[in-house]
This record gives C-alpha cells, structure tokens and sequence, in this order.
C-alpha cells in the first residue's frame, strides 16, 4: 500500500467528482448519510491507491487529502 | 501500519480557510479557490494577498481564503483592484469574477483594467449561467441553452451569440497573459493551476495584466449532476470557447 | 383558525409546492393564505422551506419565526425548525429520513413516513403528498381533502400533472393513517 | 371567489404590465425580483412582446429611456443596488418627460446588504436619487393584489403625466404567493404626439433634457415640470385611513410593515385600545393633507418603517405638532414585530 | 495679505487636498469641475501620489472604493449626473465603511440639463441617493477660502469616522478665482487597522458591505451605521450666522446662494431692515439646533436655493413653527438675485 | 451668363438643417454630419430617420438633422437605439458616437449592442480627445499625446494604449459591417460616406449591426489649425488605426 | 467656364480646409471679415473650376455648393 | 468702490488672463475680487469673456449681467455686450477690430486701438494688455498701474513671463494716453 486518501466525510457533498476522476475506481459513495445529510465519499480499496491525488485536487470542498507512505 | 511515516500528496493548502463553503455540490468555484489557495502558498505570497470578491456566487470568497479579502459591486472588481493595486504595488491582488460579473455589467471595467495593463491577476470564471440569481442568462450561455430569462433557449439571432472574454480581450495591447482553462477533468484541472501560477507569477514580476479564463459548471442552474456538468463542459463549451494559451508576453 | 407552517426538506423534496398546494386548497375555502419561500442566506442548493400561514383574517407577517406547525423533511430540518416551534404547536417528521428523535415535550410530535407512503403508491417523488396528507388529518380547519385534491390541477403544472393520481393516492393514504 | 389564483407578487406584477399593454420589457437579475424578468421572459412572447435582459441596469434603463421615447408602453424592475445604478437614466428621464414604470423591490442595504424584504430605499424613491430638480410618482402597494392593482394604474398614471411611475415594494411583497383577481385593463389610450416614429408628414421631434441656448430656457424646463409635479400632488395623492376616525394612537406605514401594522389595530382594537393605521399608497405625493386629517384628533403618531427612519420625515411635515411623532423601525430586512407595536402604543398610555 | 494668491475654487479644492494628505486621485472628465482632475494630473506626480483617469464615473468611485479600502486618502470629483452614477458606489462605501472625499460641483439638471451651477442636487446628497439606511457627511462652501479650508477638514472627518465626506459646491463656486491664503495641514494621523494591506502577522482584513448570516447581522451592520451617524449629527453641525441676533427676518441659504443673501442682508440692514442670514457649512448633519436658535425670534423665514425647493425640507423640520418658512428658488442654472431677496423681505412687512 | 442653366454637383442635403452649427472652426463632426445626412437623403429614409445623439460635442446633432431625434446620455447611445430600434423596427435607427462616449463610459453598451447584432448602425467618430469636456484623454488619444488629463503625454505604461474600437468589436460574432475610414482629405471623406451607405443599406435590409468608425479632428483641443490637425490624422492616427474594412457579411 | 463654387460666406468659419482640398488651387481666404468675425473663403479664379465638388464636401460648415453649367 | 466688469473677445486675445490681472492687482490692494469666466453655452472655440468684480466689500453673486464696465475686444463682443452695459457705466472697445461705433448715448463710451499699440511696442499678442492700460487709466480706484505690473509676475505662466517686458510697456503707453 503505496498511500490512500484521507476522507473528512462530514464536509463531504457528495457530489461524487472524486468517484470520476480516480484512475483506479476505488472512490465510492457510502450508503449511508453523514450530517449534511448526503452519502458522502469512500475509497473502497485503500490497498490500490496510486496517490496520484487527482480525488483531492477535484474535490470542490477539500474533503480529501492524500498521503503517501515513506519508503522503508 | 497506522504509524508509518507518511508525506501529504496533496493537504490543505494554509492559504485556504478550513470551513465547509455555501457552494452547491461539485460547484466549480470550490476547485478553483483551492488551485488559487495553493498558488498563494507556493509562492510564499499568502500575506501580501488581497482577493477582490465578486457579486455573484463567489461573492464569499473572503471567508474562504485565509488572507485579506475585499468586496466589489457586481461587475466592478477590476476598478477595485485597480485602486488596491495602485496604492500598494507591492501586494498581490487577484479579482476573481464571474461571467455575467466580469462580461456583461463589469464589461468596461474588466476591458480598461487589461487596457490599461494593471499589474494584478483576474481569474475569469465562465458557468454560462447566473449562478447566484438562479439561472439566467449570462453573456456565455450557450446557443439555445434553456435559463429562466431564455426560456426556450439562447437564441443569438435575438439576443447574440456566447461572448469570449479571451479572444476580446486579446484585442488589446496591454495584457501579457491570457489563457482558457477549465476544469472538468483532471489534466485540465492541473493546466488551470498552472495558468493561475503564471500569472501571479507575472504580478509578482510586475509585468502586468494577466487573464485566465476557466471554464467552470453550475450543477445547480444547469438541472445536472456534477459529473454530467463536467461532461457538458467538455461536450458544449470548450468547443465553442476553445482551451489554450492567447498570449504569454 | 391561524396557522403559521413551515414546511421544510431537500431541494428536490418538493416542499415549496406542498405549501402552494395547502395555500391554494385554504384560499378556495375563502381563508386568507399567504406562502412565501426563504429565499435568504442559505447554503446553495442546499435546505429549501417555505413559510405558510393560513387565517381567517387578513394576514400581516408573511413570515413565520415561531411555527405553529412545523413540517420537516430531513434531518437538517429539524435540527433547525424544532426549537422554533411554539409551544403547544405540532411538530410532523418524516421518520423516513430523519433517524433521530425529536426532543420538545411542549409540543405534538407526530412522525409520518413519508418516503415510504409515496414508495408503497408507487412513486419515489411524492413524499411531500404523504407530508400533507398528514398535515390535513391533524389539522382539518386548513382544507379538506377533497379541496387539496381539486387544487393539484391548479398547483401541479401541466408537465407533471400526469403524476396526479398518485399523488392523490399518496395523500389519501397518509391523511387516513391512524 | 373563483376568479381569484394564488400568485407570486412578483409575477402578478407582471401579468398586469401585461394587462395594462406593456409590451417591452428590459431588466437586469437581481434577488429578490427575479421572478419578474423570468416572467416577462416567458409571458412576453406570447402576447408579440419583446423581452430582453440587458447588460446590466444602466443599459435596461436606457433601452426603457429610447422605447419610451419611441412611444411604447414600457417597464423596468430591479432592486437596491441596482435601481441605485438607475438614478441618473431616471433624471433623464424626467427632464425628457418620458413616461415609464420602474419597479424597485427593495433589499437590505446599504451596498450589497442583504437580500431579505427592506424599506431603505424611501429617500432615494421620493426625493430622487438623480440629479436635479424632479420628481417621480412613487406606488406602495400592500399585498399581491395591489401588486396587480397598482401596476395597471401605474402605466396610465406614467402616460397620462410623462413621468416615472416607481412601484415600491419589498422583498417579502416580492417573493409572497396569495390571492388574486386579476386586474382588467383600463383601456385608457394617451396620445403621443411627441414620440420618435420618423418625421412622416411632421416637424422633426427631438426628445432630450438638454437646455443650452438661452440661458434660461432649463429652468424654463424646470418650472414646467414644477408645475405638472404641482398638479399630480393635487390630484394623485392617495392613501387609506383604517379605523382612524375615533383613533386615540395613529399608526403610519406602507407596504409590508402596513400589513404588520394592521394585524397590531386589529389586536389593539380587541384589547379596547382606540388605534387607527394611516397606510400610503403613493409615498410621493405624499397624501399630507389626508394624514393631516387622520392625525388631527390623535395623541400620538407612531410611525413604523423597515428602515431606521425615512418616511418619518413627510409625517412631520405632514402634521402640526411634530412633536407627537415616533419611531419604531426595524432594519436590514427584518420585520417589525406585531408585539413590539402593541408595546409601544400600550407605554403612551391615554 | 502677502501670502494670497488668486486661485479657481476647482484648483483650490484640489491643492487643499493635496496638503491634506490626498495622493489617490480617481476621476471622469465633466464641466463643471474638470480642472480639479486637469490640477491633479499635473500635480499629484511631483508628490509622489497618484493621478488616474477612470473609464467612467463608475469606475472613479470603485477605484476610490478599492483605494480607500487600501488605506489611502483618496478622493474623487464630478458634476451632477457624473454624482448620479456614483450612487452604487457611495451606498456601498457607506456599507462598507470607508473613508473617503466625493466632490460634487453641482450644475443645472435634471438629466444632461445644462453646465451652470445649481443646487439641484441637495436632496441626493443629504437623503443619500443610493440604496439602504445611510448618511453622507456634507460640507457646503460658499467661497473659494471655503472649498480650500473645507476640504482640510474634509480628509480628517473621513477618516475619523469612516465616511464619505462630499463636498457639495456648485459650477460658480468651482469656476469663480477669488482671494486664497492656503490651509496648513492639520497634521492628524489616523490609525486604519482596517485596511487592506496583506494579512502578515494578522487576522486576515475584510472589507465588505454584505451581511447574510445570521438574519439579523446586517441589521446590526445598521445599528452600528446609526450610531456613527448620530454621534456625527452631535458633533459636528456647522453654520454661521450672520446678524442673526436682533433680526426680524432670517435668511437661510448655503453655498453660491449664501453670497447673494449675504449682500442683500448687507443692503437691507443698510435700509434699517433686521434681516439676518443663517447659512449651512454642513448640510447634513443639518444644523436644526442652531437654526431653532437662530429663527427663534423672527417673524419669517426665507429660504433661498438654486433649485426649487430641497433644502427648505430641513429647514421645515428644524423650525416649530413651520409655516412661517417661505421659499425664494432659481433653478437650471440661474442665480437668486439680490434685489427680489430685498424686495420679498420688504414685502413681509412688519 | 448668370442666366446659364445649371445643376448642382453638390446642394444642401434635404436632410440637413440649414443652419450655423455650434462645432469650432473645421471640426470634423460637421464633415460627418453632412455626408450622413446625403446618404439619408439618397436612400430616401429621411421620415424614417431617427438619430441618437451622444453628450459629446454632437449632443445637438439633433438640431441639426432634419429628423427625428434622442438625446442619450453619456455613453448609453447603444442602449437607447435598442430601445428604439426593437420598438419600430422599420425606422432607420443610427447611433452617433464620439469616443469618449463610446468607448470609455459606453464600453459595455456598445459591445453588448454590438454582439446582439442589433439592426441599427453606429457611426463613431474617433478624434482621440474628449472635445466637449475641454481636451481631456479619450480611449483612443494617441501615445505621448498631451492633454489636459495627460500633462505629459499619454504614458501607455501608465494608462494603457489607444484602443482600437473596430479591432475589439471585430472580436465578436453578429456586427455584419465593420470598417475604419477618415475624413482627413477629399478622397477618404468619400470613402467615409461609402462606408456610412453601406451601413444604413444594412440596417434597411434588416442585415443587422454596422460599425463605421471615422478618425476626426478636433482643431481647438489639439491646438492645431484645422489642415494641420487633418495631416495629424493622416501621419499619426492613420499608422496606429489603420483604415480599411474589417468586416462585410 | 464649366461650373464653380457658391460660398455663402455668412456662414463660413474660416477653417480654410476647402483651400487645402481644391485641385485647382482656386479657393482662398478673404482679406475682410464676416458677420462672424472671420476672414471666409473666396474662390480666386471661378474660370479654372473643375466643379469636382471637393470644396463642398470638405466644408464642415454647409458653406459652399458647387454648380455645373449645363452642356449647350 | 464695487465695479463689475465684463472683458470680452475672441478665443486667443487673452481676455481671461486680463480678468485675472487686474483681480491680482486689486487683492494685493486689499479689496475683494472675483473672477469667472463664462463657460456656459457658447459656440465651440468662438468667443471668450469673464466676468469680474472688484468691490471694498465682500462679493455676493460673481456673474455680470449687467456690467459698470465692458471691455469688448471683437465685433460680436460689442454686439453682445453693448446693450447689457448699466446706464452710467463705461464702454471700452477695440477701435483696432472693431469698424463700427457704439451707439449707446446713456454710458461713457470709449476706444483704445489695442492691437495697434501693441504692434507698436513690437508685439502682436499683447492687445488685452492695452485694454487693461486703457481701464486703469479711467478707472484708477481699481488698481494702480504698479500694482498690475507687479501682478504681471504672478499671472502670466513661468513660460510666457519673457513677454513681461513688452506687456508693460503696451500696458504703460495705453495708461499714458490721453
Ligand atoms: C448592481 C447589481 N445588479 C445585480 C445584482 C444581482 N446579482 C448578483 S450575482 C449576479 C450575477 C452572478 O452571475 P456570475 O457573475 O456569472 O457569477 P456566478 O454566480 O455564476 O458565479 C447578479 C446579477 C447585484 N447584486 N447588483
Ligand atoms: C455621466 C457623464 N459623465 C461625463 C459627462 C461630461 N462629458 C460630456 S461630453 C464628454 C466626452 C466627450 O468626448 P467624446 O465622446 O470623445 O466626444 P467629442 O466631444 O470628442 O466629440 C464628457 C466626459 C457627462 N455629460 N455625463
Ligand atoms: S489518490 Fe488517485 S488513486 Fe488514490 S483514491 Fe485518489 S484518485 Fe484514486
Ligand atoms: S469530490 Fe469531495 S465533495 Fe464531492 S463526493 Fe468526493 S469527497 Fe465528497
Ligand atoms: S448556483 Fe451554481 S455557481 Fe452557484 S454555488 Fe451553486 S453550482 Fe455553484
Ligand atoms: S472642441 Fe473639438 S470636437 Fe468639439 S466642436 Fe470644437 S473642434 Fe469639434
Ligand atoms: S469644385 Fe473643385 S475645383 Fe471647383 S473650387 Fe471646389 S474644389 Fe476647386
Ligand atoms: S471649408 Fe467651409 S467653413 Fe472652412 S473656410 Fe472653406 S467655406 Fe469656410
Ligand atoms: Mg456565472
Ligand atoms: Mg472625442
């Protein structure tokens, strides 16, 4: 696991931009509703995440950061 | 694994306010405020910054950024800028407008700024649409687009064709920036950051007006989910306002 | 009679024209109505509510920062409509939606589940019917059934009128629910 | 009762532009009037109207200015910010006699404010906000029905006299769906002999407020629009006394804080407390003479503004003892409460 | 006497500024008062400050909005209908609580009317021509020393109240060269911790007029607003009164009209007629209480304007016995005239 | 020989006013005046005719031409023809501008009218000052020009370059006729009249929108005798505005 | 002589452009002044005029009109 | 002393510049002064006058319209101004320029050949200042004849104040006339 997103759902939209644009398809919306009252954003295989960071550069409301695990 | 060491790809950048905004789900002025913020940070300017807020959805962006921020009435946030600008050269001031904001009340305002070459930054946001009065007709809707005021589309013959604020103002001599970009995807996202880059980076210089367009989407007034409003920016707009570089002086 | 409504959801939930529709219902029994939509400081795209009231007497306000009855769709709702509601009023939550209990002791707490009504008619849209029917059950001084029904031909518009009969069928249900 | 339909006040200004004949409409969007050029835009072709959403104020304006020029029957609508952009188009106007019907939904201000329903635009509208010496006819209506009502007679009122008739609502009157019967047109025709049709078989017509040569000849101007601002005081004055005749307390408002007021004489009345509403119609001509008289008897005129204090200032004039008018004003957009009335009037005690 | 020099009133007004401090000057071309930008162009470069001529009257007042928002003393000028289009702008200054200097060398109107001076334009400057719940703070000079020394005091008023402060001459008065001993700086300093400067070793700055949440901010925006406005209505009324203390008659005029009825009171006292003159330095705050005082014991009141009647208004408002107020207007350019101020006072009688 | 027959080669336009008009001594806007007013006459529009009057020094054209008349204020000609024009579609709507009206205060107007391609026709008289007001900078003065908002001379680093009104309106989409033409010498004031022809021919053809943009004199604030100011048109407005068509749809 | 300018001096501001256009070189100023104070245009030898019109058409002033003698 | 004058000519004679001389010269005298040029609707580039009012007492309204002095340079100056002159007043004219005679019998008219005595100083440009010789020499509780020469200084641009010489020169011979 190379890194993965770190998803503050409560600020999440859900306007599901960060579900188009991951090169992988691991972004996801939840079944369930946060407190705005949306389903809000999920990555559902952390594992496959290339932190390429495009989920969080297209995010319009800054939900999502992404880390990357050092080497080693 | 939980307490690996990890580095921040991507993290909120410190020029932006850490706040859920008041723009509608997948609006486009949250992405370009967040391109913006970061483009603050990386130049290190983030306490020389001044934004000038339009009337219009973006008229909040004040709250938004994390450095000084001013208000404009609607369409003349290049007047003010202009005033900020020339008693403090040495700040950085970006006026972000809006369609019917910067190309229909604020036309000669934003025309005689670039013509006058002053030496800040506008960030040109193009929804084709009214986004904050509910959906009328901007200067950039689209042939035959459905708003409240063209209820059975945009008719040019009757009210003119979509206006290009890039290729107008690349009618004048002055500006030694003008670039269209948009961010309904990702790739074209980055080059909208990179446009904003440069022209800061030119006010940094002192080299005067720099004009970047962005094509940006309006779920809301558009009646479309945000990815069929990125999609539409794709398919309708950038065919008609096409992407690229006008001019780097 | 003098009610003062909220009635609060969603952008889509269709609140704005449940109001319209109890307005238009109320004036063809010759009552006084009034129905103005918050059109303040919101978030974008977020909340949408409207305020009703309905009188036998000329109506001053339009506004209604004290709710004799408060409707509310989602959760959001009635976080924020609960604590307005005057005492002694009547609180009505669509317990489809909303998990939450409400907490007022001072005032009638009555659930509907709307979504579910307007599922169960066959239509995910007409949960703002199942609201209302609701609202007339409890409070029939406003309209009568039958005023509402006739008025849907008037509220609804002519693009989606065709969706009538549920609607009447998601209201009838909802106002005959014990 | 069923001719009556539950109508946006803003829309049911623009069906009755409508039935009044106007057939142009120029507008900039602006919260909370919206509904209005929305309207116009899908009503007006329908009717061979034309419809079109200008730049921005100032060029609305300005079309209004050349197709009142040219004769039509012509409107305009905006709210604060952008009706403040108007006021120079408006002195043109004014000194070019043209008629027109300019609507103005206030806001909170000043500057950008709010967009809630407000009463800060009082000064602007009756004392002209333009340049010059002129004056505009100023409509308060109350309700929808009024909305209608008003901008039926607003459009002869601005032929009959060539003048700007300004409508003068709110937001909240804007934004307020309730019970209407559609007004019917008037069918009043006014010859315009000096309207831009070309110079077929006539001396050339010039429509302009520029006096250069001789000297005098602009207060000419002047004094002729004097006079005919002189004859709409005498004869458009209009208001309505409500349960003043034996009124002990005065209340005086317009528009939506009237109807405020009204459900506080109502309640007052049921309490036993002898209060009567002065409510305008037209804020200019102020109706001084009928305030005068449904002042006269009273102890105490409390005058209630979605301001902080305009229109107080033609009840004073209006009145004798200037000394017995108060103030109750709420601000920003926000609405006098019945309570607070009730309070007050209770503190003068008899 | 060595130290006067003759100086037009626009050039004075726009070395005063100069000395007060001014070195943002934002303006559009209009008579008559282009050679208060025609002066700044030339010196404003030789004090390091700033000359520059805006598209429009719109963008004047912006660039004056943006500047003062900078912290700069800035100032702006134009003519009536130039004034007119600046009303967006002033309202939102006023929102937005910014200081700054807006001169208005008045001319004849409504609408392009013609370029001589007038004071037709009393009403939007003291009822605020733009939208919402505002003031203005109102100098009217009356000599060429006048436009000089007020605009001094101009610069300081902005600022320690965050104001426009207009300055509200006429065509005459900014045309006319007349004896001029230059003002010395007052040397007051204001801290602006408001100003927009970049947010280094700070909270971030705001300039703003919009108040959304919560419903009542803005509102409260307007309690705040009216405070200042009433401490500025305490403090700083100014006027003079002229032989005031035995007269039978008063005048009570302002600016260009005040040098008439000066004369005229000169002449009739000369006749042995107790006439006095009672003349405004500041129009708003209106002076009512020195007025009260100065009318208290005379049998009639004239006012004399360059309009029709605005100012009368106040006059109204500030007297208890307002019948006694009597009116004498020139409007479109044309000046009272001594000899029918002398003759109406004659006819009083006594 | 008094008796001889003749004919007029060139007689008073019908649509002129005889009378001595207010304009300085060989001030171009009289030149103009005339050859719109021939070019009224040949179509035989005169009853049709309707001319809006800009505030500039041709505020009284209306005194002038022999029809009907509308004063606009500053800058907002375009918008007052649209109003006209949409109103009675079968008269002959011109709006006469100078270029401070046009393109300082009126930017928005005339581009907005410009682009809805509404169908009257636009004559813009260029003398690169601000004549009425006293000779101040106009949009269009010319680099190192003096005036008296420019005691030095126009600095283009400070106040931007002379705009090219036919340049920025040949940006957009509807306007069906754009040309630059002077009134310099006898040969481009025929030329200026053909270009006048052609535009009024459009509108009459219900074609759409017309640009005619004249390079003027103004003798009096230039400081120049009226032949010296017409060879100050030709060797230095002509190079920086060249003449010519720009667009003929 | 084929035709020639008629000058309604009165009018004539003196502006000397109609001298600066003629072909010929015909057109002058005169040495006296007119009603308006200024010294108008004369045309100095009516012989030479081609009846080109330019004169006319350069007058801002509606001074001048051209005749042409008819043929015969 | 309260005089009104009106000086009047044609757009280069310098009739503004000799308004304000003479103003210079009598504030440095300690009277009150007021000059204002017209500026109102005249033709473009024709003529030019000021108005000018030079008193011991403070000045009210600075217009002229009916002028105790007139000082016409030009034909159609006289014309104008003739019949405004208050009876009793004077009537300066430029015999130089001006071929037909005044006609009023009710006011002291008298011509000074200005353009002619300034040729003869060596100037063609210097005919205001013959005008003004002339005025102080009827008029001489105006202002002294130093007084106007030391305001010479002050009025005339640094860029013209090489011509002092001449101007005083025409100045002195128009005063010395009889
Ligand atoms: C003078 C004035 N006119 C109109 C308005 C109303 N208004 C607010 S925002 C807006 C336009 C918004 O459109 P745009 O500039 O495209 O911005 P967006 O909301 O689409 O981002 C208008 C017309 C106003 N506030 N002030
Ligand atoms: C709103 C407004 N601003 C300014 C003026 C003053 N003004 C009159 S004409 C003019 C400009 C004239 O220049 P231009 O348009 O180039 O016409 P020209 O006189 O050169 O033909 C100006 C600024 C005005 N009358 N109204
Ligand atoms: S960082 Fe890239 S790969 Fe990882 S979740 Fe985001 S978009 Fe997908
Ligand atoms: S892009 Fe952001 S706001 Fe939209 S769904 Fe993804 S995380 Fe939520
Ligand atoms: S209305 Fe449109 S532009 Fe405005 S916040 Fe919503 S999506 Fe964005
Ligand atoms: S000032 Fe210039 S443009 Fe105006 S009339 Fe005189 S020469 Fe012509
Ligand atoms: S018509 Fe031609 S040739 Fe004859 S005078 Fe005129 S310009 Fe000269
Ligand atoms: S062009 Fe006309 S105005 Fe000029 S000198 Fe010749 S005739 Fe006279
Ligand atoms: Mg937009
Ligand atoms: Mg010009």
């Amino acid at each position: 696991m190379r890194g993965k997103p770190i998803i503050d759902t409560g600020k999440c939209k859900g306007c599901e931009l960060c579900n188009g644009v991951c090169p992988v398809n691991i972004m996801s919306m939840s079944e369930t509703f946060n407190k705005q009252g949306v389903q809000y954003a999920v990555c559902i295989d952390e594992e496959k995440c290339t932190t390429c960071g495009a989920c969080a550069i297209i995010c319009p409301d800054m939900v999502i950061k992404v880390i990357k695990y050092e080497q080693g | 694994m939980e307490t690996k060491k990890f580095k921040y790809v991507y993290d909120k950048p410190e020029a932006l306010v850490d706040k859920v905004t008041h723009y509608c789900p997948g609006c486009g002025h949250g992405i370009v405020h967040k391109l913006l913020a970061e483009v603050m940070d990386e130049f290190g300017v983030r306490e020389k910054a001044i934004i000038v807020a339009p009337v219009g959805c973006s008229v909040l962006i004040y709250d938004y950024m994390n450095f000084d921020g001013c208000e404009a009435s609607h369409g003349r946030a290049p007047a003010v800028a202009t005033g900020l600008k020339r008693v403090h050269p040495d700040n950085i001031v970006v006026a972000y407008q809006g369609d019917g904001d910067l190309l229909a009340i604020g036309t000669g305002e934003a025309i005689h700024a670039a013509n006058r070459g002053e030496n800040f930054t506008t960030i040109f946001i193009n929804n084709a649409i009214y986004g904050m009065t509910g959906g009328q007709m901007a200067p950039t809707t689209m042939e035959n687009q459905i708003t409240a005021t063209t209820p059975t589309g945009r008719d040019p013959m009757d009210v003119g064709y979509p206006i290009r604020g890039c290729e107008l103002l690349n009618s004048l001599e002055a500006p030694v920036f003008i670039e269209r970009c948009s961010i309904h995807d990702f790739k074209n996202t980055l080059k909208t950051k990179k446009a904003i880059k440069k022209g800061i980076k030119n006010q940094i210089e002192g080299r005067g007006y720099s004009f970047i367009e962005v094509l940006s989407t309006c779920p809301t007034n558009w009646g479309m989910k945000p990815q069929e409003a990125a999609d539409w920016v794709k398919d309708t707009m950038v065919p008609y306002y096409p992407l690229g570089n006008f001019r780097d002086n | 009679m003098h009610e003062r409504m909220i009635i609060a959801g969603f952008g889509g939930q269709g609140v704005i024209m449940a109001g319209k529709l109890l307005c238009i219902a109320a004036m063809n029994e010759n009552k006084y109505v009034s129905h103005i939509p918050s059109y303040g400081a919101e978030m974008r795209g977020g909340t949408a509510n409207c305020s009703v009231v309905i009188s036998d007497k000329e109506i001053g306000s339009p506004t209604v920062p004290k709710p004799t009855i408060a409707v509310v769709m989602n959760t959001p709702s009635l976080t924020k409509f609960e604590p307005m509601v005057k005492p002694g009023g009547l609180l009505i939550y669509n317990s489809s939606l909303i998990d939450q209990k409400p907490k007022r002791t001072d005032i009638t707490v009555v659930d509907v589940k709307a979504n579910d009504i307007s599922e169960a008619e066959g239509s995910t849209r007409a949960a703002n019917m199942a609201a209302i029917g609701k609202v007339l059950a409890l409070k029939p001084e406003i309209a009568s059934l039958e005023s509402v029904i006739k008025a849907l031909d008037v509220a609804i518009s002519a693009r989606n009128r065709k969706h009538n009969d549920i609607n009447i069928k998601v209201l009838k249900a909802a106002f005959a629910q014990k | 009762m069923s001719d009556q339909i539950l109508m946006k006040g803003n829309e049911a200004l623009g069906e009755a532009a409508i039935i009044a004949g106007c057939r142009f409409y120029f507008g900039y969007p602006i919260t909370p009037q919206n509904e209005v050029p929305a309207y116009m835009a899908r009503r007006l072709p329908d009717v061979g109207g034309t419809f079109l959403q200008a730049e921005s104020e100032i060029a609305a304006i300005n079309m209004v200015y050349g197709a009142s020029a040219a004769g039509a029957r012509v409107m305009t609508s905006s709210s604060s910010p952008g009706i403040s952009l108007k006021q120079e188009g408006l002195s043109y106007i004014a000194g070019a006699e043209l008629p027109c019907v300019v609507v103005n939904i206030m806001r909170g201000g000043p500057g950008l404010g709010n967009i809630a329903g407000s009463q800060g635009d009082y000064f602007q509208s009756t004392r002209g906000g333009g340049n010059g010496d002129y004056r505009q006819l100023v409509l308060t209506p109350a309700t929808v029905q009024e909305m209608a009502d008003l901008t039926v007679l607003a459009f002869d009122l601005a032929d009959k006299y060539r003048v700007t008739v300004l409508i003068l609502g709110d937001g909240y009157l804007g934004q307020i769906s309730e019970a209407l019967t559609l007004p019917k047109p008037t069918g009043k025709v006014f010859d315009k002999p000096w309207a831009l049709t070309g110079a077929k078989g006539r001396k050339p017509n010039k429509v302009a407020s520029l006096r250069l040569v001789p000297e005098s000849s602009l207060e000419e101007l002047n004094l002729v629009l004097d006079e005919k601002y002189k004859s709409i005081s005498a004869n458009e004055c209009r208001s309505e006394s409500y349960l003043t005749d034996d009124a002990d307390y005065l209340l005086v408002a317009y528009g939506t804080s009237s109807r405020i007021c009204r459900e506080a004489v109502n309640e007052l009345r049921e309490e036993g407390i002898k209060v009567g509403l002065f409510r305008l119609i037209t804020a200019w001509p102020f109706p001084a003479e009928a305030l005068r008289k449904a002042a006269d008897k009273t102890k105490k005129i409390l005058t209630v503004e979605m301001s902080l204090g305009q229109m107080i200032e033609d009840v004073q004039l209006s009145v004798k003892d200037s000394d017995k008018v108060d103030f109750y004003g709420r601000s920003g957009g926000m609405l006098p409460e019945t309570d607070e009335i009730k309070r007050r009037i209770k503190a003068y005690g008899n």
